[in-house]
C-alpha cells in the first residue's frame, strides 16, 4: 500500500483532469463520480498508507522516489528528484487534508448543485487536491513549492469562480500576486539553499545541519545567520500563503469564492501551509533564535489584529475569514515560540472546526439565497436546526471552551507562551482567545438568534439545507469536539510523541528552558476568558435587539468603529503605498523612458541625420560652376594637408 | 635676346589671358585668346619645337578658335550680365582659391631647381626626330587620337543634330509584363 | 641670357591660375571653355618646358596630341552648346540647373 | 558541390537547413492567388522538415540522452571548403546547445502557418517563401560553426523577417519593420569588424593561413584590453537581438506591427538567437572580457527583467503587453547566461525554448482574438470566458506557462535560471525574483481584462470559439509545456555535455594567464564529431558512440 | 608593330571595329536597327574572348606590348571583363528604352562600343599619355551619349555639365602629367616609380601633379569632394546609358588609381606612404558620409543612386588607404559588384520609369513589386546587394575591402565604414519597401518592358545572388592572378 504513497496526489489530479476534458455539457452524475470519487479514493489509500506506516515505519521516514526532474552526471548541475515522503507531520497532514477535503467534496455537491460550472467547480477543486497533497507529501522543498504554487493557482480560479462578476475575479489576481510576493521570498530561501548545500532534499538537509550547526551560523547577511535569512524568507513565504501581516489583505477578499471553497482552501488547509512549512524547517528556526521570534510577534499581531477587524465586520464570510487570518497567527505564533508541534496541533483542530464553521455559514448563504450580509439574518435557528447545532459546536471549537478541540490546541499554544516566559505573547493570545470567543458569537448570535431581519422573501424560501450537506456538517463537528484530544496536556499528548520525531534539535541547541507554569491554571484562565467574552456576546447581541446595541456601541467610538470596519485601511495603504508608485512608475518608464528617451535618442539620430543629408544636398546647387569650385578646392585643401 | 622675347611674349600672353577671362563679351575674349595663343607658339619655337609652335598657330588658332567664333555667332551669345548676388560668393572663393593655388603651385615650381637648359641639338629640333619618336615609341596613342577624332565628328553630330521629331513609339502592349 | 626653366614654369602656373578664374567665374558656357582652352595652353608650355630642359621629345609629343584631344574636345563641347541652346536659349550656366540638391 | 548534394539528400544538417529554401523553389510555378494550394504545400512542407528534425535528432541521441556533436563532412571527414581562398568553410555543426532551438524553430513552423490561416490575406506564396527561408537563415545561423557562416546567415535571416513584418504587418509595418532592421544591423556590423579582426590576427599568428572556424577562432587568446572591444562588438549585436535594456524598443513595436505569425517566429526564435549568441561566441571566445563586463551586463540583464515587467504591465495593448513580457523572459534568459554557472545555463536554455513555446503561444492567441474582432486593446475585451471558453482555457493556460507556475515549462527554467545565478551572483538573482511577481501582476492583468469580469462589449457576444485549425496550433504547444513543466530532465539531458563542456573551457579561459599580445593556442586534444553521414564517407563510424560528451 | 602586339590588342579592335560596322549599317540599312543591340552583344561577346585571347597569348603577367604602353596581365583582364559586363548590360538595357522613346539609332551603339573601347584602354595603358587620351576617348563618348535623348531638356543639361566639368578636370589631369613628366623625366608609371623610388625626396611639384591626376580620377569614380556632377548627369542622362555611366568608367578609373599610388608609394622618401594614405582616407570618408547622407534625402531614384555610388566609392577607397598587391582583389571584387548590383538598378529603373525627362521618384514604384514580380525582385536584390547584405556580391565586395582595411590596422575606418553603410540600409530598404510594402499609387502608362531589359534585371540579379552565394571560384581565381607578380 505505501509503495501507491504516490496515487494519493495523483488520483485527483487525474479526476481534475478528467473532468475537464469531459466536453462541454456531461452529465452531473458522471462529474460527480470523478469529482468525489478521486478524492475518496485518495482518503482510503491515504488512510491505507497511513496504517501501514504506523504499524511498519514509524518514526522512520518512508520516501517514495518517481523520477528525477532535473539531474545530471555533473557535480554542479542540480539534482533533485520528484518523491514523496511520509513522516510523522506529513501524515498528520495528509490525514487533515483527505479527511477534510473528502467532506468538503461530499458537502459541495449539494451546495454547488445548480451551478453552471459544476465540472469546472469539481475540476478546480480537484486539482487544488491534488496540489495540496503534492505540498504535503513533497519530500523535497520543491515539490512543496510545486503544490504551494499550485495550490495558489486552484485558489485563484476558485476565488474568481463566479468570473461574470466584476469582484471574484479581482479577488483572485490579488490573491495571486499577495501569494507570488511571499513566493519569491520563498523561492530566495531555497535558491540559499541550493547555493549553500546543493540540495533541497529534508533527509539531505536537516540531519546535516542539525549534526553541525555551525553549517549555518555566523552572519551571512545584514546582521542575519545563513539559518536566519532562509528561515525569513521562508517565513516571508509562509505570510503570504498564511495571511500573516503584511500580506493577509488578500484572504478577506479571496471569501468572493464559494463556500466550501473558502472552508478548504481559505480555512481548513491551503493557508495553513506556512504553518506545515515552518514546522517542517524547524531545524533552522531552531538555530535562528531571532527570526522565530520574529515570527512569534507577527503571528502575535497578526492574531489581535485580525481578531480586532472580524469585531466589525457585518458579513459572515469576512467575520470567518478574519477569524482564519487571526487563528493563523495563532499557529505561529507558536511555531515561533518553538512549540512546533502545539502549531501543527492547532492547525489541525482548526481544520476541523473552521472547516465546520465555514461550511455552516455555507449552509446559511445557502438558504439565504446567497445572502451573507449578518443584519439581514437573525433567528436562523428554527429555521435551520442542523446548521445551527453543528455551528454552535464549532464556535465552542473556537471559543476555546473544554472540552472542545479549541480548548485544547489553544490552551498548548499559551501554555508554551507563559512556559517561554514570553508573557506579552501569552497576553496578547490571551486577549485575542476573547475577543475570539466575542466575536464568533456575535455572530452566532446574530445569525440565529432574534428575529429574522431579511425580506420576506428569503423568510419563505428558508429551508435546511439537504443531507449531503449536513452529514458533513455533522462528521466535522465530531472532528471539532474529538479532534482536541489527541493533544491532552501533559504526558497524555499523543500528538506531541507523534511529532516528536520531526522535531530535530540540533546539535548542542538543549531544550528550551520550561517556566513550570501550571497547565491547570493556564486552562482555567483561559476558559475563563471565554467564558466571559461569550456572556458579553451574549449580553450585546443574544436579544432582538442585538443589531441596535452594536450600533450603539459604534455610534459611541466612531472613530475606532470605522477603523475596524475599514480593516485599519490597509487594503488603501497598500495602493497608496504600493500599487500607485509602482503604476506611475511604469508609466514613466514606459512613456518617459521608452518612448521619450530611447525612442527619443533613436528618432534624433535619425532626424539629425536626416537634417545633415537636407542640408547637405543643398551644395548640390545644380550649377555646374559651383562643382568645379568644389572640386578645386578640393585639390587645393588635399594639397595643403601634402605639402605641411 | 631669349630674355627679352621671353618678357615680351610673356607679358603679352598674361595680358591677353588677363582679357580672355576678363572680358564681358565672348567674341573679345575669343580674340585675346588668339594672341594669347599666338605668344605661346612663340614660346614654343624659343624653347626649341618649332613645329608644334607651326601647329599651334595652325590647329589652334587656325582651327578651334574659328570654331569657337563661329558657334558664338550662330548662338549670338551677348556680353555677360553682372554676377547675380547669389553667385558672388563663387567668384570670391573662385579667386581666393586661384591666388592660393597659383601660389603654391608657383612656390613648388620656383624651387625647381634645375641646371641650365642644354644645349639643343638639331635632333631636338627637327621634326624627323619628333616623328621617329612619335611612330615608333607612341603608335598607339597615335591609333587611339585616330580613333578620339572618329568619336568627335560622330558626337559632335550626334549632339548638334535636330531632335528626331518622332513621336514616342507607343509601346508594344504584347512586351510589357503582364 | 638664357632664361631659366622656373620662369616659364612660372609663367605657366599664373596662366593655369587666370584660367581656372575664367572658368569659375565665368557664366557664359563658352567663355568657361575658352578658360580651359587657356588651361590647356598652360600646361602645354609645362610640357614643352620640361620637354626642352630633359632633352627629350615626349614633352612635344604629348602636346601635340592635347591638340588633337582639344579640337575633338572643342567640336564635341561646342555641339553641345548648341544642343543645350535649343532646349533652353541660353548658356548662361547660372540657368541651366533643372536638376538640382 | 557533389559533396554538398549528397549531404542534402541524406539524413545531414544540410537537409536541415536548406530544404525549407529549396522547397521554396516550386512556390514560383504556383498560379497567382491560388492561396489554399500554397498554405497546404508550405503546411507539408513544414511537417516534413519536422519530421527531418526529429530523424536527426533520434539519429543521434546517445543512449544516456545526451546530444554529441554531429557535424556536416565532406569526403574522408574534412570540413568542406567553402571560399577556399580565405579559409571559409561550409560548416554545420550541431551539439545539445543548439539543438533544442533548431528542433524549437523547425517545431514553430507548422504551428505558425496554422495561425497565419486566415490572419494572412494577402501574397500567400511570397509568405510561404519568406516563412521558409527564414526558416533556412535561422537554422544556418544557429547551426554555423565558422563565424563567416554565421554571419551569413545571421544576416539573412533579417530580410524574410523585415519582409513578414512590413508587408503583412499592421498599421505602423515600415516603420517597425525598419526599425527592426537597422537596429539588427547596426550591431552586427560591428560585430562583423570584431570577426574580420579576429580573422587576421589568426592568419598572422597562423602563418598565413586564413580561417574563421569556430575552434580555430576559440584557440586566439586576446590581452583583455582587445577583448574588452571584440567582446563589445558581439555583445552589443546580441544584446540588440535579445533584446536587452536599453536596446529594446525595437521589440515592441516590430511585435505589435508583425502578424501573428511573424510574431510567434520572432518571439520563439529570432531572439534566441541573441541568447545563443552570448553562449556560444561572446562568452567562450572571450573569456577575461566576459568577466569584466559581467557587473554591467547583469545589471541591464535585471533592469531587464523588472522594467520589462513594469512597462508591461500599463499596457493597453494586448500583444505589446507580451512584446514587453518578451524583454522581461529574455532578461532571466540573459541573467542566466551571465552567470557562468552550469545550473543557470541549463535554466537559460531550456527557458529559450520555454519562452518559445508559451510566449508563441500568447502571440497564436493574441491573433486568433485579433482575426475575430480586429483589434487587440483590452478596453474592447473582457468577459471573454463566457463566449469562448475554449480560448480562455488556452490564454490561461499558456499565461500560467508565463508566470512560471510550476508543473509548466516557465517554471522550470525560471527555477533553473535563478537557482544558478543566485549561486553564482547572490543578490542580483533575489531582485530579480521580483521579476517573478511581477510577472503574475501583468500577465494576470492581462486575464483580468481579457477573459474575466462582466462581458461589457455587445460585439464580443457573437464570437466565434477556437476552430479545429486553431486548436490544432495550440495543443502541441501546450502539450509540450507541461510536459517540459512536469518532467523537464529529458529536455535538460542532451544539453548537459556540451554546456559543460562549454563552460569548463570558458572557466579555463578565465583562468588563462594575461597575454600581452595576441596568442594562438595550440589545438586542443578534442574528441573529433561524428559526421552527419557516417555510412562511407565520414567514416569514423566508430565516433558516433564515443562522442557524448564535449566537442 | 609586331604581331604581339596586335594580338594583345584584340579587344579593343574588335571594339572599336564593331563600332564601325553598326554606324556603317546604321547608314546603309537603317531598317536592321532593332538588330544592333544582338550585334552589338556579340562584338561585346566577341570582346571578352579577344581578351581573353590576348591573355593567353601573351608570353608572361604581366606582358607589356606597344612598346610598353599596353599592359596584358590577369588584373586587366578580370577589369576588361568587368567592363565588358556593364556593356553587355547597359546595350540589354538600352534596347527598349530606345525603342520606347523613338531614338533607336546606331551611334548608340557604336559610341557605347566606343567607349568601351576607351576603357579597356584606359584600364590597361601603362603611360599617362595614353592614359589622358583613352580618358579623353572614353569622355567625348559619355559626353555624347549623354546627351542622345536630345528632345529631353535635362538630358542635354546632364550632357554639358558633365562636359564642362569634364573639360575643366582634363586640364587638371594634363597638368598633372606635365609635372609629374617634369619632375621624373618619364610618363610610364614603372619609369616613374623607379625615378620616385632613386630619389631621396619627392620634389613638390611631383606630389603635386600626382594630386592632379588622383583627383582627375577621382572626378571620373566621382569621389566627394570631386562627385557632385553625377546626380545630376545620372538624372538626366537616359537611364540605360547610366547604367553604364555610373559604373565603367569608375572601373577603369579606379585601376588608373591603383596604379598612380602605386607608383606614387615606391617613393623611398619618409612619410610619403603616410602623406598619400592621408589623401585616400580622406577621400574614403568624405565620399562615404556625404555620399550615404546625401543618397539618404534623396526622392528620386537616379540621384539616389548616384550619390550611393558616391559612397560605394568611399568604400572602395578603403582597400586602397593602404596600398600594397593584396588590396587589389578586393578592389576587383567590389567593382564587379558594383557593376552588378547598380547596372542592374538602372536597368530595371530605365523599364519601369517612362517619363525621362520628369523626376524619377522612388515612391511612384509603390507597390508594384506585385504588379510587376520579375523586375521588382531584381530590383529589390539589387538593392540589398547595395546595401551589402547577404547572400549578395554586394556583401562579398564589402566584406573584402573591410577585411583589407581591417589587415592594414585601420579599424577606425572600417567602423566608420559599417556605420555610414548603415544609413545605406536604411535608403536601400526604402525602395524596397516602396516596392513590396505600400500601395500603389501610380498606374504603369507608356512602360515598354521587353525581353532584353527583363534579361538585363535578371542576369544583373542572378549574378549578384550567384556570386554572392558561390564567391568562391572567382575569388580564388582572382587571389591566384593579383598575386602574381
Amino acid at each position: 500500500m505505501l509503495d501507491l504513497l504516490w496515487l494519493i496526489p495523483i488520483l485527483p489530479l487525474a479526476g481534475a483532469a478528467l473532468n475537464g476534458m469531459l466536453g462541454r455539457r456531461p452529465p452531473k452524475a458522471l462529474v460527480t463520480a470523478i469529482g468525489v470519487g478521486a478524492p475518496l479514493l485518495s482518503l482510503l489509500l491515504a488512510l491505507g498508507c497511513l496504517w501501514q506506516y504506523a504499524q511498519g515505519h514509524f518514526p522512520n521516514d518512508y520516501p517514495n522516489t518517481l523520477y528525477a526532474w532535473t539531474a545530471g552526471p555533473l557535480g554542479s548541475s542540480l539534482n533533485i528528484d520528484v518523491a514523496f515522503l511520509l513522516d510523522p507531520l506529513s501524515a498528520v497532514m495528509l490525514f487533515v487534508v483527505t479527511f477534510v477535503g473528502f467532506l468538503i467534496h461530499v458537502y459541495s455537491v449539494g451546495y454547488m448543485g445548480h451551478d453552471p460550472g459544476y465540472r469546472r467547480y469539481f475540476a478546480y477543486l480537484n486539482l487544488f487536491m491534488a496540489m495540496m497533497l503534492l505540498l504535503v507529501l513533497g519530500d523535497n522543498y520543491l515539490v512543496m513549492f510545486v503544490g504551494w504554487e499550485g495550490v495558489g493557482l486552484c485558489s485563484y480560479l476558485l476565488i474568481g469562480f463566479y468570473y461574470e462578476e466584476p469582484f471574484p475575479p479581482y479577488a483572485g489576481k490579488k490573491a495571486f500576486i499577495v501569494n507570488r510576493v511571499g513566493d519569491a521570498a520563498f523561492l530566495i530561501g531555497m535558491f540559499t539553499l541550493i547555493a549553500h548545500f546543493g540540495s533541497l532534499k529534508y533527509a539531505d538537509l536537516f540531519p546535516r545541519i542539525a549534526q553541525t550547526p555551525s553549517l549555518v551560523q555566523g552572519e551571512y547577511f545584514a546582521g542575519l545567520s545563513l539559518a536566519g535569512f532562509i528561515a525569513l524568507c521562508f517565513f516571508v513565504g509562509a505570510m503570504g500563503k498564511s495571511a500573516q501581516i503584511p500580506l493577509y489583505v488578500w484572504l478577506p477578499d479571496a471569501m468572493a469564492g464559494p463556500t466550501p471553497v473558502s472552508a478548504l482552501i481559505h480555512a481548513a488547509t491551503m493557508v495553513t501551509a506556512g504553518v506545515y512549512m515552518i514546522a517542517r524547517t524547524n531545524v533552522l528556526y531552531q538555530l535562528a533564535p531571532g527570526v522565530s521570534q520574529f515570527v512569534a510577534v507577527i503571528g502575535a499581531a497578526t492574531a489581535i489584529f485580525a481578531a480586532s477587524i472580524g469585531l466589525a465586520q457585518t458579513d459572515i464570510k469576512k467575520v470567518l475569514a478574519y477569524s482564519t487570518v487571526s487563528q493563523l497567527g495563532y499557529m505561529f505564533l507558536a511555531a515561533g515560540l518553538g512549540a512546533y508541534t502545539a502549531a501543527v496541533f492547532h492547525l489541525g483542530t482548526h481544520a476541523f472546526f473552521k472547516a465546520l464553521l465555514f461550511l455552516g455559514s455555507g449552509s446559511v448563504i445557502h438558504a439565504m439565497g446567497c445572502e451573507q450580509d449578518m443584519r439581514q439574518m437573525g433567528g436562523l435557528k428554527k429555521a435551520l436546526p442542523q446548521t445551527y447545532w453543528t455551528f454552535l459546536i464549532g464556535c465552542l471549537a473556537i471559543a476555546g471552551i473544554f472540552p472542545f478541540a479549541g480548548f485544547f490546541s489553544k490552551d498548548e499554544i499559551l501554555h508554551a507562551a507563559a512556559g517561554r516566559g514570553q508573557w506579552v505573547l501569552y497576553l496578547v493570545g490571551l486577549f485575542t482567545a476573547g475577543l475570539t470567543a466575542f466575536y464568533m458569537f456575535r455572530a452566532f448570535f446574530l445569525t440565529f438568534h432574534g428575529r429574522f431581519r431579511g425580506t420576506h422573501e428569503q423568510e419563505h424560501h428558508l429551508h435546511e439545507s439537504p443531507a449531503v450537506m449536513t452529514i458533513p456538517l455533522w462528521i466535522l463537528a465530531v472532528g471539532a469536539i474529538t479532534s482536541g484530544w489527541v493533544g491532552l496536556p501533559g504526558d497524555l499528548n499523543w500528538l506531541h510523541h507523534f511529532l516528536g520525531h520531526v522535531v530535530r534539535r540540533p546539535a548542542g541547541q538543549g531544550e528550551p528552558a520550561e517556566h513550570h507554569v501550571s497547565a491547570f491554571l493556564l486552562g482555567l484562565i483561559a476558559l475563563a476568558v471565554a467564558g466571559a467574552a461569550i456572556y458579553l456576546a451574549y449580553r450585546f447581541y443574544g436579544g432582538d435587539r442585538g443589531l441596535e446595541k452594536g450600533r450603539t456601541w459604534a455610534q459611541r467610538y466612531p472613530a475606532i468603529h470605522r477603523l475596524l470596519a475599514n480593516k485599519y485601511y490597509v487594503d488603501e495603504i497598500y495602493d497608496r503605498l504600493i500599487v500607485r508608485p509602482l503604476a506611475f512608475l511604469s508609466g514613466f518608464f514606459w512613456k518617459g523612458v521608452d518612448t521619450r528617451v530611447i525612442d527619443g535618442a533613436i528618432h534624433t539620430g535619425a532626424a539629425a541625420t536626416e537634417i545633415a543629408g537636407d542640408v547637405g544636398r543643398l551644395s548640390t546647387t545644380g550649377n555646374v560652376r559651383n562643382y568645379a569650385l568644389y572640386f578645386f578646392a578640393g585639390v587645393i585643401l588635399l594639397f595643403v594637408w601634402l605639402i605641411l | 635676346m631669349e630674355m627679352l622675347i621671353f618678357l615680351i611674349f610673356a607679358a603679352l600672353a598674361l595680358a591677353s589671358a588677363v582679357v580672355v577671362v576678363g572680358h564681358r563679351s565672348p567674341v573679345y575674349s575669343t580674340m585675346a585668346l588668339v594672341v594669347t595663343l599666338f605668344s605661346m607658339a612663340v614660346l614654343f619655337v624659343v624653347l626649341g619645337a618649332p613645329f608644334i609652335g607651326v601647329l599651334q598657330v595652325l590647329i589652334y588658332t587656325g582651327a578651334i578658335v574659328v570654331l569657337f567664333l563661329f558657334v558664338i555667332m550662330l548662338l549670338n551669345v551677348g556680353r555677360e550680365e553682372v554676377q547675380p548676388s547669389g553667385q558672388r560668393a563663387q567668384a570670391v572663393m573662385a579667386i581666393l582659391g586661384a591666388v592660393v593655388f597659383g601660389g603654391l603651385v608657383m612656390l613648388a615650381v620656383s624651387g625647381v631647381q634645375a641646371a641650365a637648359f642644354p644645349q639643343l641639338t638639331p635632333e631636338m629640333v627637327s621634326v624627323k626626330g619628333l616623328a621617329r619618336e612619335l611612330f615608333r615609341d607612341y603608335l598607339l596613342p597615335f591609333e587611339i587620337v585616330g580613333l578620339l577624332l572618329l568619336v568627335a565628328v560622330i558626337g559632335a553630330t550626334v549632339a548638334a543634330r535636330k531632335p528626331p521629331q518622332v513621336d514616342v513609339s507607343s509601346p508594344d502592349p504584347k512586351e510589357s509584363e503582364p | 641670357m638664357s632664361v631659366p626653366i622656373s620662369w616659364y614654369l612660372l609663367l605657366a602656373a599664373v596662366m593655369f591660375a587666370i584660367g581656372t578664374v575664367g572658368a569659375l567665374t565665368r557664366r557664359n558656357g563658352i567663355s568657361i571653355f575658352l578658360s580651359i582652352e587657356l588651361m590647356l595652353n598652360a600646361a602645354n608650355l609645362t610640357l614643352i618646358a620640361y620637354s626642352r630642359q630633359l632633352a627629350v621629345h615626349t614633352g612635344q609629343i604629348v602636346v601635340l596630341f592635347v591638340m588633337a584631344v582639344a579640337a575633338a574636345e572643342a567640336a564635341v563641347g561646342l555641339a553641345l552648346f548648341i544642343a543645350v541652346f535649343r532646349q533652353r536659349h541660353t548658356i548662361d550656366l547660372n540657368r541651366i540647373n533643372l536638376m538640382r540638391w | 558541390m557533389e559533396t554538398l548534394l549528397d549531404l542534402l539528400l541524406g539524413n545531414s544538417l544540410t537537409r536541415l537547413v536548406f530544404f525549407p529554401a529549396v522547397a521554396c523553389l516550386p512556390l514560383l510555378f504556383f498560379p497567382r492567388g491560388s492561396d489554399r494550394p500554397v498554405k497546404i504545400y508550405v503546411l507539408i512542407v513544414s511537417l516534413i522538415e519536422c519530421a527531418f528534425g526529429l530523424q536527426y535528432l533520434l539519429t543521434h541521441l546517445g543512449p544516456d540522452g545526451a546530444f554529441p556533436v554531429v557535424r556536416d563532412l565532406g569526403p574522408g571527414g574534412a570540413k568542406i571548403p567553402w571560399i577556399p581562398g580565405l579559409g571559409i568553410h561550409y560548416d554545420l555543426a550541431m551539439d545539445g546547445i543548439s539543438m533544442p532551438l533548431v528542433l524549437l524553430g523547425i517545431f514553430l513552423v507548422p504551428i505558425v502557418l496554422l495561425g497565419s490561416w486566415v490572419g494572412i490575406e494577402r501574397h500567400w506564396r511570397a509568405f510561404g517563401a519568406a516563412l521558409l527561408l527564414l526558416t533556412t537563415g535561422v537554422l544556418g545561423a544557429l547551426l554555423a560553426w565558422d563565424l563567416f557562416l554565421f554571419y551569413i546567415f545571421w544576416e539573412v535571416m533579417l530580410i524574410p523577417m523585415y519582409l513578414l513584418i512590413g508587408v503583412w504587418g499592421g498599421e505602423r509595418r515600415i516603420y517597425a519593420a525598419v526599425k527592426f532592421f537597422l537596429y539588427t544591423m547596426a550591431g552586427s556590423l560591428l560585430m562583423l569588424i570584431a570577426i574580420l579582426w579576429m580573422a587576421w590576427t589568426f592568419h598572422n599568428l597562423n602563418g598565413g593561413v586564413w580561417s574563421f572556424a569556430y575552434e580555430d577562432m576559440l584557440r586566439l587568446q586576446f590581452p583583455v584590453q582587445q577583448q574588452i572591444w571584440l567582446f563589445a562588438a558581439f555583445a552589443l549585436t546580441f544584446a540588440i537581438k535579445v533584446p536587452m535594456f536599453p536596446f529594446h524598443t525595437w521589440l515592441p513595436d516590430a511585435h505589435v506591427e508583425a502578424p501573428t505569425g511573424g510574431s510567434v517566429i520572432l518571439a520563439g526564435i529570432l531572439l534566441k538567437l541573441g541568447t545563443y549568441g552570448f553562449l556560444r561566441f561572446a562568452l567562450p571566445l572571450f573569456p577575461q572580457a566576459s568577466e569584466v563586463a559581467q557587473p554591467l551586463l547583469v545589471t541591464l540583464a535585471v533592469i531587464g527583467i523588472l522594467y520589462g515587467a513594469l512597462v508591461a504591465w500599463v499596457q493597453t495593448d494586448m500583444k505589446k503587453l507580451v512584446a514587453y513580457s518578451s524583454i522581461a523572459h529574455l532578461g532571466f534568459v540573459m541573467l542566466g547566461i551571465l552567470s557562468f554557472d552550469l545550473v543557470a545555463w541549463q535554466g537559460a536554455l531550456l527557458q529559450m525554448v520555454n519562452h518559445g513555446l508559451s510566449t508563441g503561444a500568447l502571440f497564436l492567441l493574441v491573433g486568433m482574438l485579433y482575426d475575430r474582432r480586429h483589434t487587440k486593446k483590452f478596453e474592447e475585451f473582457g468577459g471573454l470566458a463566457k463566449v469562448i471558453p475554449l480560448f480562455a482555457f488556452f490564454l490561461v493556460f499558456s499565461t500560467l506557462a508565463s508566470v512560471g507556475l510550476p508543473m509548466l515549462n516557465g517554471f522550470v527554467g525560471e527555477f533553473m535560471i535563478l537557482a544558478g545565478s543566485y549561486r553564482a551572483l547572490g543578490w542580483p538573482a533575489a531582485l530579480s525574483t521580483l521579476g517573478v511577481v511581477l510577472a503574475a501582476l501583468y500577465l494576470m492583468k492581462m486575464l483580468q481584462l481579457t477573459i474575466w469580469g462582466p462581458l461589457t462589449k455587445e460585439e464580443n457576444r457573437g464570437l466565434r470559439d477556437l476552430t479545429g485549425r486553431e486548436i490544432a496550433a495550440l495543443v502541441p504547444l501546450c502539450v509540450l509545456m507541461l510536459w517540459i513543466g512536469v518532467a523537464p530532465n529529458p529536455f535538460l539531458k542532451p544539453s548537459l555535455p556540451a554546456l559543460d563542456a562549454t563552460l569548463a573551457e570558458f572557466r579555463q579561459g578565465l583562468e588563462r594567464t594575461e597575454v600581452a599580445e595576441a596568442t594562438l593556442a595550440p589545438h586542443p586534444p578534442a574528441p573529433s564529431p561524428t559526421p552527419s553521414l557516417p555510412s562511407g564517407r565520414g567514416g569514423e563510424k566508430s565516433a558516433m558512440a564515443m562522442t557524448g560528451v564535449g566537442r | 608593330m609586331t604581331r604581339g602586339d596586335l594580338i594583345s590588342l584584340l579587344p579593343e579592335m574588335i571594339l572599336c571595329g564593331g563600332g564601325i560596322v553598326v554606324l556603317l549599317l546604321d547608314a546603309i540599312a537603317p531598317s536592321l536597327r532593332r538588330g544592333f543591340t544582338a550585334l552589338a552583344l556579340v562584338t561585346t561577346g566577341a570582346a571578352a574572348w579577344g581578351a581573353w585571347y590576348a591573355w593567353y597569348e601573351a608570353p608572361s603577367d604581366p606582358a607589356l606590348s606597344w612598346n610598353g604602353l599596353l599592359e596584358t596581365s590577369g588584373v586587366t583582364y578580370a577589369l576588361t571583363l568587368v567592363i565588358l559586363l556593364a556593356t553587355g548590360l547597359c546595350l540589354l538595357a538600352s534596347q527598349g528604352y530606345l525603342r520606347r522613346e523613338g531614338i533607336l539609332s546606331g551611334e548608340y551603339h557604336a559610341l557605347l562600343l566606343w567607349c568601351a573601347t576607351g576603357l579597356v584602354l584606359m584600364l590597361r595603358a601603362t603611360e599617362l599619355l595614353t592614359v589622358f587620351l583613352s580618358l579623353e576617348l572614353l569622355s567625348l563618348c559619355l559626353y555624347s551619349l549623354a546627351v542622345f535623348h536630345r528632345r529631353i531638356a535635362v538630358a542635354s543639361e546632364a550632357a554639358i555639365k558633365y562636359f564642362l566639368m569634364g573639360a575643366f578636370v582634363s586640364a587638371f589631369v594634363l597638368y598633372g602629367i606635365a609635372l609629374v613628366f617634369g619632375g621624373t623625366g618619364s610618363t610610364r608609371f614603372a619609369e616613374i616609380g623607379q625615378a620616385l623610388a632613386g630619389m631621396p625626396e619627392v620634389p613638390v611639384t611631383v606630389s603635386f601633379g600626382f594630386l592632379l591626376l588622383v583627383a582627375g580620377f577621382g572626378f571620373k569614380m566621382s569621389v566627394v569632394p570631386f562627385h557632385a556632377w553625377s546626380p545630376d548627369t545620372y538624372q538626366g542622362a537616359p537611364s540605360p546609358f547610366v547604367a553604364f555611366l555610373s559604373v565603367a568608367p569608375k572601373v577603369a578609373s579606379a585601376l588608373v588609381l591603383y596604379r598612380l599610388l602605386d607608383a606614387v608609394v615606391q617613393a623611398g622618401a619618409p612619410n610619403v606612404q603616410v602623406k598619400w594614405s592621408g589623401v585616400v582616407a580622406a577621400l574614403a570618408v568624405f565620399s562615404m558620409v556625404v555620399g550615404n547622407l546625401l543618397a539618404l534625402v534623396q526622392r528620386d531614384i537616379k540621384r539616389m543612386l548616384a550619390y550611393s555610388g558616391v559612397a560605394h566609392m568611399g568604400y572602395l577607397l578603403l582597400a586602397l588607404v593602404t596600398l600594397d598587391r593584396s588590396s587589389l582583389a578586393p578592389v576587383i571584387v567590389y567593382l564587379l559588384a558594383y557593376v552588378l548590383m547598380n547596372a542592374g538598378a538602372f536597368a530595371v529603373v530605365s523599364m519601369l520609369y517612362s517619363r525621362p525627362g520628369e523626376q524619377h521618384l522612388i515612391s511612384d514604384l509603390s507597390g508594384w513589386g506585385y504588379r510587376y514580380p520579375l523586375l521588382g525582385g531584381c530590383l529589390a536584390v539589387c538593392m540589398l546587394s547595395l546595401g551589402g547584405i547577404p547572400p549578395t556580391v554586394g556583401f562579398v565586395g564589402k566584406y573584402l575591402v573591410f577585411l583589407n582595411a581591417v589587415g592594414d590596422g585601420l579599424v577606425g575606418l572600417a567602423v566608420l565604414g559599417v556605420l555610414a553603410s548603415l544609413i545605406g540600409v536604411f535608403y536601400y530598404l526604402r525602395v524596397v519597401y516602396v516596392l513590396y510594402m505600400q500601395p500603389e499609387e501610380r498606374q504603369p502608362e507608356g512602360l515598354l518592358i521587353d525581353f532584353w531589359g527583363r534579361a538585363a534585371a535578371v542576369l544583373a540579379a542572378l549574378g549578384t545572388l550567384v556570386l554572392g552565394i558561390w564567391p568562391g571560384g572567382i575569388l580564388q581565381w582572382l587571389l591566384e592572378t593579383t598575386a602574381a607578380k
